[in-house]
This record gives structure tokens, C-alpha cells and sequence, in this order.
């Protein structure tokens, strides 16, 4: 594999958090500690056959999610991965519907047509996800586009992993969105991995930002497991592209804690590299800054953990209790009136 | 009884060519709504078959986009503005190219509004021109096949101008994506060497008026069997049909208009009157339109039939480019003629 | 009369899964010929479906190459590569990608050896896990449907160990793109819940055999009316065909195997006897392979038949992710059963 | 438009020719004549009404074509354009099979069964010609692949216009190509247009081998009107590519003294940029050079265009002497034995 090094987590200096508003930094810690607990959680539920269907968990990933999506206003839209979950929540999904969508409820957000794969809420501006590698790209300049035609100052974000960088899909949309200046953010979450396949093998450059600059476009890699380096990228873009700037190109440069989907032990990654990235835990690490932060106490902290506790308890007993669709639904939403 | 071929050649009435017809149509739905707007491969100077021609000069680049070389990606992009509340109108040069962005159809654009529940929905028309003209195999293709196994998808193949203008109308103020598949060589555009061109005009009334996408049109009343066809084939099966009129067999026509919703019923109807049923098409036998017809007949009015479902259509080959090697592939007037006869014969 | 399934019980013979045999075959043919190589995602750990594990310990990261995620990219790769007179496979993670390369499917692979006029041949297989598994619209497409109207084209639909390795080392040696579909519930991959798992497993004789593509295969012989399924939808059938000779009901199931060619004599045979069609499949029901069948026979055996042709298959919506929802729409034993005896009243 | 300027030809100091091999000289010469006298005559016959179907001409592009394919062995490989004629002659198609392709005649190259668009013949090494663009690129890709794997010493060259590198075909192959080191060069014709599309309105970067770098694979643009400044590109990135220094991108820029098509009058383009390339006619600046140059004689160079002249006259003789394919030849070659 070449150049494993390069591919070690570099971690930075993190910026001290004073500059940074008390709820903004709550905020993000909680959404965090929300997105892991909940897909620990769903885990658990896979693993004790309760959850149909298949997931893709995005625990380590939490930090490029949550901070690309507390930099966005609300009314901007992001489109989801097949790696969505932390995506939806991070936007404001809700932790009841999501939960009933993986369970297949109609009290899901897609009403139970979705499922893990397509999850998503349009009324917080999260765009059911797509599960084709690629696909999402042009629709995220799609909807830019209808921003910037409608003047209504709005930004979409797409986020991608570094596997779809290869996607003639992708390519089309980085294209269309330079040469019409669309306020869109490619947001790539480079964890390393496509499945199995390690992005040395796949891509003879070292970072998916390189390639911004084949389209015009600004393109940056950042460390992806600080939230605050993320939130900080993204809203930079995002005030460009509001401003007429056109689109950029973020890289996050963070991990899977774990393997690509359920049945997946990622036993193809190197004991070095699993080992150093682990190490990198967006979560434990953010929660120590916040400590050091004379804003934020250990019992405040304490008091988050423990109601997003609550919140995912109470998530699961709201998806088991919720009725499953009706069959007539099945055909309902084929097509639109 | 008039059918609208015929209607053309009254002298009182508005002439236009299909293309003419088109433009008129997203000329007045692009006054009407300013979401809607046009994108395509070189669409400021009127596109493939002109479709666009003068749109530039009254609605401006921002509404009538030159797009790249980018299927997929101009595909997606319209996707994403119809979710956000646009209506996209998509100008191919040929249907044939949208193959490159296959997935952004079947997969995103058909199943989106589906998947999520019915949180988005995707008014989008594709203008696809479709069929051989004398280009090769890449160039050939019957598109609207493709696309009729796809739910969440309409089909319009008008062949007419009266028709061509009251679908498109229709298939833009439609909340679906519409796959709306003209035949190449009846558009009618200037500069376009068309094999049968004179069908290509006809009589569209001067004000407003749409045709619902999915139902069918008698385009000739008969006794004696029910022939379905659609786009080119349409015209050639209605020369055959009015031929064969004055040597007493009565053919009655069918244009279903649209493949997707398909009029069954309007077929069925007829075919209980007729008890015979030829369906035609371009598209390559396997796996045509023709073949689901077949079969709605065959479950559902088989009874009523006294002799074997027919079907004339390309078989099974890619279309090769020699003239006489393309016209030896596509159904021409004699068999469609000799199929009639033979069927008339049971 | 033993039917596949049957001889899957008989405790002498050698039992392995779907997959096992497919990997045994492919096994067989890269020993047999160097030109056999294998691409696709991730494949070097086996792919999504096992098909291709162990492969790189025997033959090497020169024939078994894991490929970026460029599904247009690396079947064009596939194809040039074939082009210049080697073998390729590509293994899919679910059929359902493939629309991202479409194009190079229906317009390159299928095309050009007619375009140039016999200059260059494809030997090229696609193996593509197809059909619903409870992953929602995305990842449920019934891939064969879609490649059923394009010429130049051979599909394969296994449904048995026996066949899947019959017919898959038939594909490697054809010298034509091979779309080689099986059912994402039939590989039998450790670590997949399958929904019926056991119906994967079957006999596989030890002795290399090959079974011509194109050639159908009757499953249960039957008088009273001839049921034609593939792939998943055989076994459901099969089932109920079993239950239904304890009734009195003698149904014949044929698995045509293949798609293209599809071997509509053995169908045509079948019904002259039985007098009574039915055709079960998974892809939705507009315009799938079994409304081609039907047409077929609706124009040559009309008049064999007692009842009306009828189809079941999934109706006109993208597949729903809720377990409840997936089963209600999907054809199950019930509906397949009922069907029959319905069929029977005629 | 943006930065017209930058897009008006830009001609470089000519090389002198001494140093070349006089055999090539004169074969480079005759091959544009070639392809100049045979889309001229095709012209003509075309407005005559004779000819079918549609044809896509390459006037004034005859350099990067000649240039490109006498670099390579008679063993490698082209794929072809839909503007494919002067790419099938440079490669060595004889003018009879090429015309009575065009015919539709069943001793064409394609036994009438392809037409303009699908021009070639694999026993001079040119893939009959595909016309969707952006698909050739993985297929080039792919015999340059069997090659390697066949240790074969063959290279394969992709043509494309510049339009065509917005497709997503295009990007999956030029990846493929540089994270495997196959054999082949990507070689563009940039003519500005894609139909009637400048490419400054669908590319926010000057040139198109500016993306080269984004597969981490060299890039150069070069003054396509001069073949001998094709053919020292073509030749060293042949050279690399079959010492296993895997793809390069080539980019010529060139002019189409014509419309896209034999019905566009290519009225869309500014006065002062079709004049400026219209006086870069590649072959009277060659013939100039060749005159220049003691080893040829006026009237040798006479002689070429006057045996081209009768090479052309005597393909139309051929085409139109020929059959056309019989009708069951329709149903032949659909598969392969
Ligand atoms: C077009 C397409 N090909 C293949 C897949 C199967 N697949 C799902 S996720 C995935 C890996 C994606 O890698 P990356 O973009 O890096 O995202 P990550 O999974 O690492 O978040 C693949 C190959 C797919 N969904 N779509
Ligand atoms: C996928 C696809 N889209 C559109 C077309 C129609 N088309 C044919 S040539 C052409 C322009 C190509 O431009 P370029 O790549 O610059 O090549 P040039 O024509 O200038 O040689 C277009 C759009 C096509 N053949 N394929
Ligand atoms: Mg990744
Ligand atoms: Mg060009």
C-alpha cells in the first residue's frame, strides 16, 4: 500500500474554543454524543435481530458531519450518504423518525418506503439519501441551482466519500456547479476506506482536494475528527457561495471506527492504522477541550450524555410502538398528483 | 370520419410542423410558469431538431441553458432543481445519449418522490428524440422502449402536431418526470432530410388546450381489426389503413399517445369489436410496448379474440446504417399490409 | 419424476450453495484458460456475495483486480480488454449499480461487434446479484428485466447450484456479453440472512459439465397447466406446485434459465399440453420478460389455450424498504397459488 | 465569452525539419492531403445528394490526426470519434473501404453496417469508431489493458474532442488508466467548440490537460496545427507508456475550418477567431515548411497531391461500383459464434 504514513491520522493543534459562542459548542458536542449513541444503539438491535434491512454506521465520523451541518443555516439543504444516519441527525433529523424508518415504521421519515439506506426529512433540509455512489452530486448542484435562480440565498451540501470521488457522476456535478458558480459544498468524508478498498489503490493523488482545482474550483483537506476545524471550513465556503462565490470542495480526512456495514469486520485495514486512528476518537477528544473550557462543566457535560440517553431510549420505544405502513401504502407515492 | 391526419388538409386550418407545434407549447407553458425552463446540449442555437430555436431571444440565457457534455450531470441537476420547486425541461440532441445517465433516471429520478415517502417530487420532461434515421446503431434507438418497465416514469410519443403540443403542455404541468419521445423524422425541422416529411404537419387550433398523458386516440374508426401504433409507425400503419379501406378491409387505428399511462382500455374496447389485434411498433421486438399490450390482451380479452396477437416491429438486431439494410429491418407499409391480410385470413 | 430440488436431498450426492458453485466454475475456467480474469469492487476480500473468495490466493491480484468505484469506467475497461482477446468477468456488489454504466452496456457492449460488421466480439460476463432483499428501491432492481429488449445481449437466470455452474462456465466461454443474474436470496453467502436459505443448497456433480445458455429446463412435470418462473420465484413456485400435486392439481414448472435466448419451444410444448399459462416473476410487471413470453405465445399458441395467459409479478412501484411492505408487493406463494387454481376454474 | 484572446491560435516557432526522417516528412504530408482531399470530395458528394446518413468533417484538423498516428507502431491501436475520417486515414484505412463505408456499401470497412459514424478497421489498428462521446475513453483503456496484461509492447490512443472531457466516461478512465499504468495516450483535439459550445462556457480552466493532474498523471497542451510538434509529443508519451510509465494526456489545440455538421454553417463562432484560425491552415503551413527544405522538390510534392487526387477519385468509383449489403447480412454479426 503506498504511502500508508500519509495516511495516518495527522492530528493538529486544536484551536482554543473561547472565540466560539457556549451553544454552538454545546450544540455540537450533543449532536455528537447523539449520533454515536444512537447508532451504538442500533447496533444493538441489529445484532440482537430485531432491525431489519442493513446499516452503515458512521461511528468515528461523527465530527465532519456535525460540524458541516451546524455551519449550514437551517433553511440549506444537504443530501445524505448510504453512511446517513449521522448525516440526518447532525441536520436536525429527528431521532424518533429516524429510528421508526430503520424499523420500517410509518412513522419513519420516509414512512417506512426508505429505510437505512434513504433517510432523510425535507422540513429540516435533508434530502432523502441516495444510496448510488455518485448520484447525489448533481442533484446538491440541482438544488443549488434552484437557490441561485430564486435568489433565496440558500446553500446545499453534498456530502461524499472519497470512494465517489471516482464517479463520472461526481465529476458532472463538480463541472456544472464551477462553470455556474453554484452556491453548492462537496463535502467529502475521506475515511480511507471505499468497502475494503484503500484509496491509495484507487486514486494516484494523495488528497480527493486536488482534484478541485481540475474544475476552477478552491478545494481544501482538512483533519475531519475536529468539529470545530470542519465548522469552520464549511461556513467560510458557505458564506462564499452565498455571496456568488460559487462552489468549493472540503476533504475530511477522518475514519471508520469499525467496518463498512453491519457484517463487516474491516479486517483488511492494517493494525497500524486501525490502531492510530482509533486512537483519534472525534468524541472523547472534543469532550476533553470542552472540559478545559472553564464554560462547560463536568456535571453540564454529564447532563447532555445523560439526555441523549433518554432521547434514544425513547426513540426505540417510539419506533415499537409505531404501526408498521398499511399494505395499501405500498402503492401510494408511485407518482405525485 | 375525420381523423386528424386528415383534418390536416383542410384548407381553413393552422398548419404546423411537430417541432413548431413543440415550441409553441413550451413558449406559452414558459410564460405561464417562470420555474419552468430549458436546458440541453446547444439549446441557445435551437438544439438537434430546433425545439429551442428562438427560445434564447425571449427568455434569455438563465431560463434557456447551454449545458456541457454531461448527461448524468445536467440530468441530476434538474433533478435537484424540480425538488426545490422548478420545472426543468430537458432538450436531448438524440434520446439516444441518454443511456450515459441511465441510473439519474431509473434510480433517482423514478423512485425519489417513492423512497421518500412522497417528501419530493420531480416535475421534469425529457425531450428525447427517438428512432432511426439513417445514423447507425448508436443513433437509433427507440428510447420510449427503455423506459416503459420503469414506475414512476410517463411516456408521451406523439406523432402528430395537434397531439405533439396538447401532451407536451400536459407532461410539463405534470408533477412526474415525463419521458416525452418524439420521432426523429417527424419533427419536421427545417434542414432535416425527413423520409416522409409531408406527415409531419398538421392542423393545431389556435387556443389553448391540453391532452390528459394517458389516454389513447382513435386515429381511424374500422370493423375488422384493431391495429395499435404509435410515432412513425403510426403514419405508416394509417397510409396502409386507408389503402386497404377501398379494398375492403376496415382497419381501425389506435395511437395510444402514450405508453405510460397506456389506454388499455381504448384497445380493449376496440379489440371487442374487431376480434383481431396487431400491434406496431419501432423498437425492437423483444421487449417492446407491444409486448405488455400483448399481454394485458391476452389476461384480459383473450376471449373476445379469433385469432393470433400480432406484432410487427424492428427484430432483434441493433439497426445497422446502410439504407437498404435499415429499411430492410424497420416495418415498412408492405408488411404491415401483409400482416393485416394474414390476420384477416383466421 | 426428480426435479433439481429433489435430487438436493439425496444424501450421496456432493451439496453446495449457489455461490460455491459459481466459484467453483469460475475457478475452473481461469485454470482452463488465461485469458479469464476477474474485476470488480472489493473483490479481492470476495466481493459482496462471495463470489469471488479465495480467488486472489489462487490466481493473483493480476486476475482478480479490485477496481475503483467506476462502474462506466471499468465495463468500457472491461470491454476493450475483451476487445484485445481476453476474458473478463465483472462481479458486481449488486446488480443495481450497473445503470451507472448503461450506456457502455446497451450502446458499446451490445453493439459492437454488429456496428463493425463481425470486426471485434465481446466475450464478456457480468455477474449480477438482482432482486429484492430488504434494502429498499435502490438496491431491489430485477437487473434481468432491463436487458431483455437489447440485441447482442445473452441473459442467464439460475436458480439452482446445478444450473448456476453449468450455465456460468457457458458464459465464460461465449463470445458474447453475458449478463449472468441471480438472485441476491439464492448465492447462499455465509453471513447473509437468506430468506430461504435452504432452497440454495443442491447437487453438484463432480465431473465438469456445461449447460448451453439458451436451453430451458422443465423442474416438474405437469398436466393441468404450465407455470413458467426463474430465479427466486422458481422455488415459491415450485413450492406451491408441490403443495398443489397433494391436491390434485398437476402443475408443470418450467425454468426457462435463460432470458436471451429464451427457449420459448420448450413454454410452447408445454402448453399444448396443459392448455393453461401462467408466468411468475419478480421484476415489476410492466414490461418484463414474461410479457414478452406472453406475447410469444398469444401469437403462435393462441389457439391451444383454455384460459387467458396470466402473469404474476410485482406491480408498477419501486420496491418499499418495510419488511411488510416488500412482501406485499413481491409475488409470494399465496398469490402464485391462487392464480393457479383460478386458472383451473376456466 | 472569457478570455477570447487566450483561445485565438498561438503559433509557435516551427522546428526545422532537418532533423527528421524524409520518408516520415512525406508521409505526414500525404496522409493530410489525404484526409483533406477525401472529406472534400465527401463534402460534395454529400451536397450532390448521393451520399446517406450524416458526416461530421475534420478540415483543418488534419495535423493532430497525422501527427498523433504515424508516432505510433503499426501494432498499436486508436479508437476514433465521430468525427472520425482523418483519425481512420492517418491510422492507414484505405480510402476505398473508408468511402464505401460512408456509402453504405457492403465492401466498407464496416460492411455498411457502421457509416460515418463508426468508421474503422481493426487489421490497421482502428476500433471501428463509437459516437457516444466519453465512451471510447474506458474502452481505449481497456486494450491498453490486455496489452500490458499481455506484456505486448502495444499502446492504445483514445481521440476526443475537449467537449468530451465533461463526461463521466471520460474522468473513470483517466483514473483507471493512471492507477493501473496502462499503455495508452488520452489524446485531445481541441477545436474551442462541442457542437456550437465554446468550451470557456463549460470549463472554468484554461486547458484541458490541466486535469491531468488530478489523476497524478502529466499533462501537456500543444499547437495541434503543426504535426510535428503532435508527433514528438505522441511519440515520447508512446515511448513512457510502453516502458511501463503508464497514460499522459495530450491536448492539441486545433480549429474545425467547418461547421460540427454538414448542415451547420458554424455561424455561432466570433468573426475575429474563425478568421484568425482559418489562416492556420495546417497544411499549407506544412507544405510551406516542406518546400523549405531541400529534400523536397515542388513538383514531388506535386506529385503527392496528384496521386491522392486519384486515390480519392478512385474510391468513389470503387464505393459506387460496389454492392450494397444483401438484406439477410441484416441479421448477421448480432452475435458472435
Ligand atoms: C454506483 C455504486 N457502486 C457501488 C456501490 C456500493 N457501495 C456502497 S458504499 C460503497 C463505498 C463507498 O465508499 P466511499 O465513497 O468512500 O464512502 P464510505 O462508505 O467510505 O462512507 C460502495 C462501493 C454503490 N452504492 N453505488
Ligand atoms: C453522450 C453524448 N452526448 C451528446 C452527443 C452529441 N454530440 C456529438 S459530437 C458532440 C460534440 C463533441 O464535442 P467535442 O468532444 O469537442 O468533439 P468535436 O465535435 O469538437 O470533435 C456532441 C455533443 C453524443 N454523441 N454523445
Ligand atoms: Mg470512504
Ligand atoms: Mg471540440
Amino acid at each position: 500500500m503506498r504511502a500508508l504514513t500519509i495516511r495516518l491520522p495527522q492530528v493538529p493543534d486544536f484551536a482554543p474554543l473561547d472565540a466560539y459562542d457556549h451553544d454552538l459548542l454545546r450544540e455540537i458536542y450533543r449532536r455528537m454524543v447523539l449520533i454515536r449513541q444512537f447508532e451504538l444503539k442500533v447496533n444493538e438491535l441489529f445484532l440482537q435481530g430485531v432491525m431489519p434491512g442493513t446499516i452503515h454506521l458512521s461511528l468515528g465520523q461523527e465530527a465532519s458531519a456535525v460540524g458541516a451541518c451546524l455551519a449550514l443555516e437551517a433553511g440549506d439543504v444537504i443530501t445524505l450518504t448510504h453512511r446517513g444516519h449521522g448525516q440526518a441527525l447532525a441536520k436536525g433529523v429527528s431521532a424518533d423518525s429516524l429510528m421508526a424508518e430503520l424499523f420500517g415504521k410509518v412513522t419513519g421519515c420516509c414512512r417506512g418506503k426508505g429505510g437505512s439506506l434513504h433517510v432523510g426529512d425535507m422540513s429540516v433540509g435533508a434530502l432523502p439519501a441516495i444510496a448510488i455512489v455518485g448520484a447525489s452530486s448533481p442533484i446538491a448542484a440541482g438544488m443549488a441551482f434552484a437557490f441561485k435562480r430564486g435568489e433565496t440565498g440558500q446553500v446545499a451540501l453534498n456530502f461524499f466519500g472519497e470512494g465517489t470521488a471516482n464517479k463520472g457522476d461526481w465529476h458532472e456535478a463538480l463541472n456544472l456547479a464551477a462553470i455556474w458558480k453554484l452556491p453548492v459544498i462537496f463535502l467529502c468524508e475521506n475515511n480511507l476506506y471505499g468497502v475494503s478498498t484503500h484509496v491509495t489503490e484507487v486514486m494516484a493523488i494523495d488528497y480527493v482536494a486536488e482534484r478541485a482545482s481540475a474544475y476552477g474550483m478552491p478545494g481544501s483537506t482538512i483533519y475531519g475528527n475536529d468539529p470545530i476545524a470542519v465548522h469552520e471550513a464549511v461556513k467560510s465556503a458557505a458564506d462564499q457561495a452565498r455571496a456568488g462565490g460559487g462552489p468549493a470542495l472540503i476533504e475530511c480526512l477522518t475514519y471508520r471506527r469499525g467496518g463498512h456495514k453491519r457484517d463487516d469486520p474491516g479486517a483488511y485495514r492494517p493494525q497500524e492504522e486501525v490502531q492510530a486512528w482509533l486512537r483519534t476518537d472525534p468524541i472523547p477528544a472534543y469532550r476533553e477541550r470542552l472540559l478545559a473550557d472553564s464554560r462547560f462543566s463536568l456535571s453540564a457535560i454529564e447532563a447532555i450524555d445523560a439526555a441523549v440517553a433518554s432521547t434514544i431510549d425513547a426513540s426505540v420505544e417510539f419506533a415499537l410502538a409505531s404501526a408498521a405502513p398499511t399494505t395499501e401504502s405500498a402503492w401510494e407515492h408511485v407518482y405525485a398528483d | 370520419m375525420p381523423t386528424d391526419r386528415k383534418q390536416s388538409v383542410q384548407s381553413t386550418s393552422r398548419q404546423l410542423t411537430v417541432v413548431q407545434a413543440l415550441r409553441e407549447a413550451v413558449r406559452e407553458e414558459m410564460r405561464r410558469d417562470e420555474q419552468v425552463f430549458v436546458l440541453g446540449e446547444d439549446i441557445r442555437i435551437g438544439g438537434s431538431f430546433l425545439f429551442t430555436l428562438g427560445l434564447l431571444d425571449e427568455f434569455g440565457s438563465e431560463r434557456v441553458l447551454n449545458t456541457p457534455i454531461s448527461e448524468a450531470g445536467f440530468v441530476g441537476l434538474a433533478i435537484g432543481a424540480a425538488i426545490q420547486g422548478m420545472r426543468p425541461i430537458i432538450d436531448f440532441q438524440y434520446g439516444d445519449f441518454i443511456f450515459t445517465a441511465f441510473d439519474q433516471i431509473m434510480q433517482q429520478c423514478a423512485k425519489l418522490q417513492y423512497m421518500s415517502g412522497g417528501q419530493v417530487s420531480i416535475p421534469l420532461v425529457f425531450q428525447l428524440p427517438t428512432g432511426a434515421s439513417g445514423r447507425g446503431a448508436q443513433h437509433a434507438n427507440s428510447v420510449e422502449t427503455v423506459f416503459c418497465g420503469i414506475p414512476g416514469l410517463k411516456i408521451a410519443t406523439p406523432a402528430t402536431p395537434y397531439d405533439a403540443k396538447g401532451l407536451f403542455k400536459s407532461a410539463v404541468r405534470d408533477n412526474n418526470p415525463v419521458m416525452f419521445c418524439v420521432h426523429k423524422h417527424l419533427y419536421g425541422s427545417k434542414g432535416r432530410q425527413l423520409a416522409e416529411s409531408s406527415i409531419s404537419r398538421g392542423h393545431v387550433p389556435d387556443e389553448e388546450y391540453l391532452i390528459p398523458l394517458g389516454r389513447g386516440d382513435i386515429k381511424k374508426r374500422g370493423q375488422d381489426i384493431t391495429l395499435v401504433a404509435n410515432g412513425l409507425m403510426l403514419h405508416r400503419s394509417l397510409n396502409v389503413a386507408e389503402a386497404l379501406e377501398n379494398e375492403g378491409v376496415s382497419v381501425e387505428v389506435v395511437d395510444p399517445r402514450c405508453l405510460a399511462p397506456f389506454d388499455t382500455d381504448l384497445v380493449i374496447n376496440s379489440v371487442v369489436k374487431t376480434s383481431r389485434l396487431l400491434i406496431v411498433e419501432e423498437g425492437s421486438e423483444r421487449g417492446g410496448w407491444g409486448a405488455q399490450l400483448a399481454a394485458d390482451i391476452a389476461g384480459q380479452a383473450i376471449g373476445f379474440l379469433d385469432a393470433p396477437i400480432r406484432r410487427v416491429a424492428t427484430p432483434n438486431v441493433p439497426i445497422p446504417f446502410s439504407p437498404v439494410l435499415e429499411s430492410a429491418v424497420i416495418p415498412d407499409e408492405a408488411r404491415i399490409r401483409s400482416v393485416i391480410l394474414e390476420l384477416m385470413d383466421h
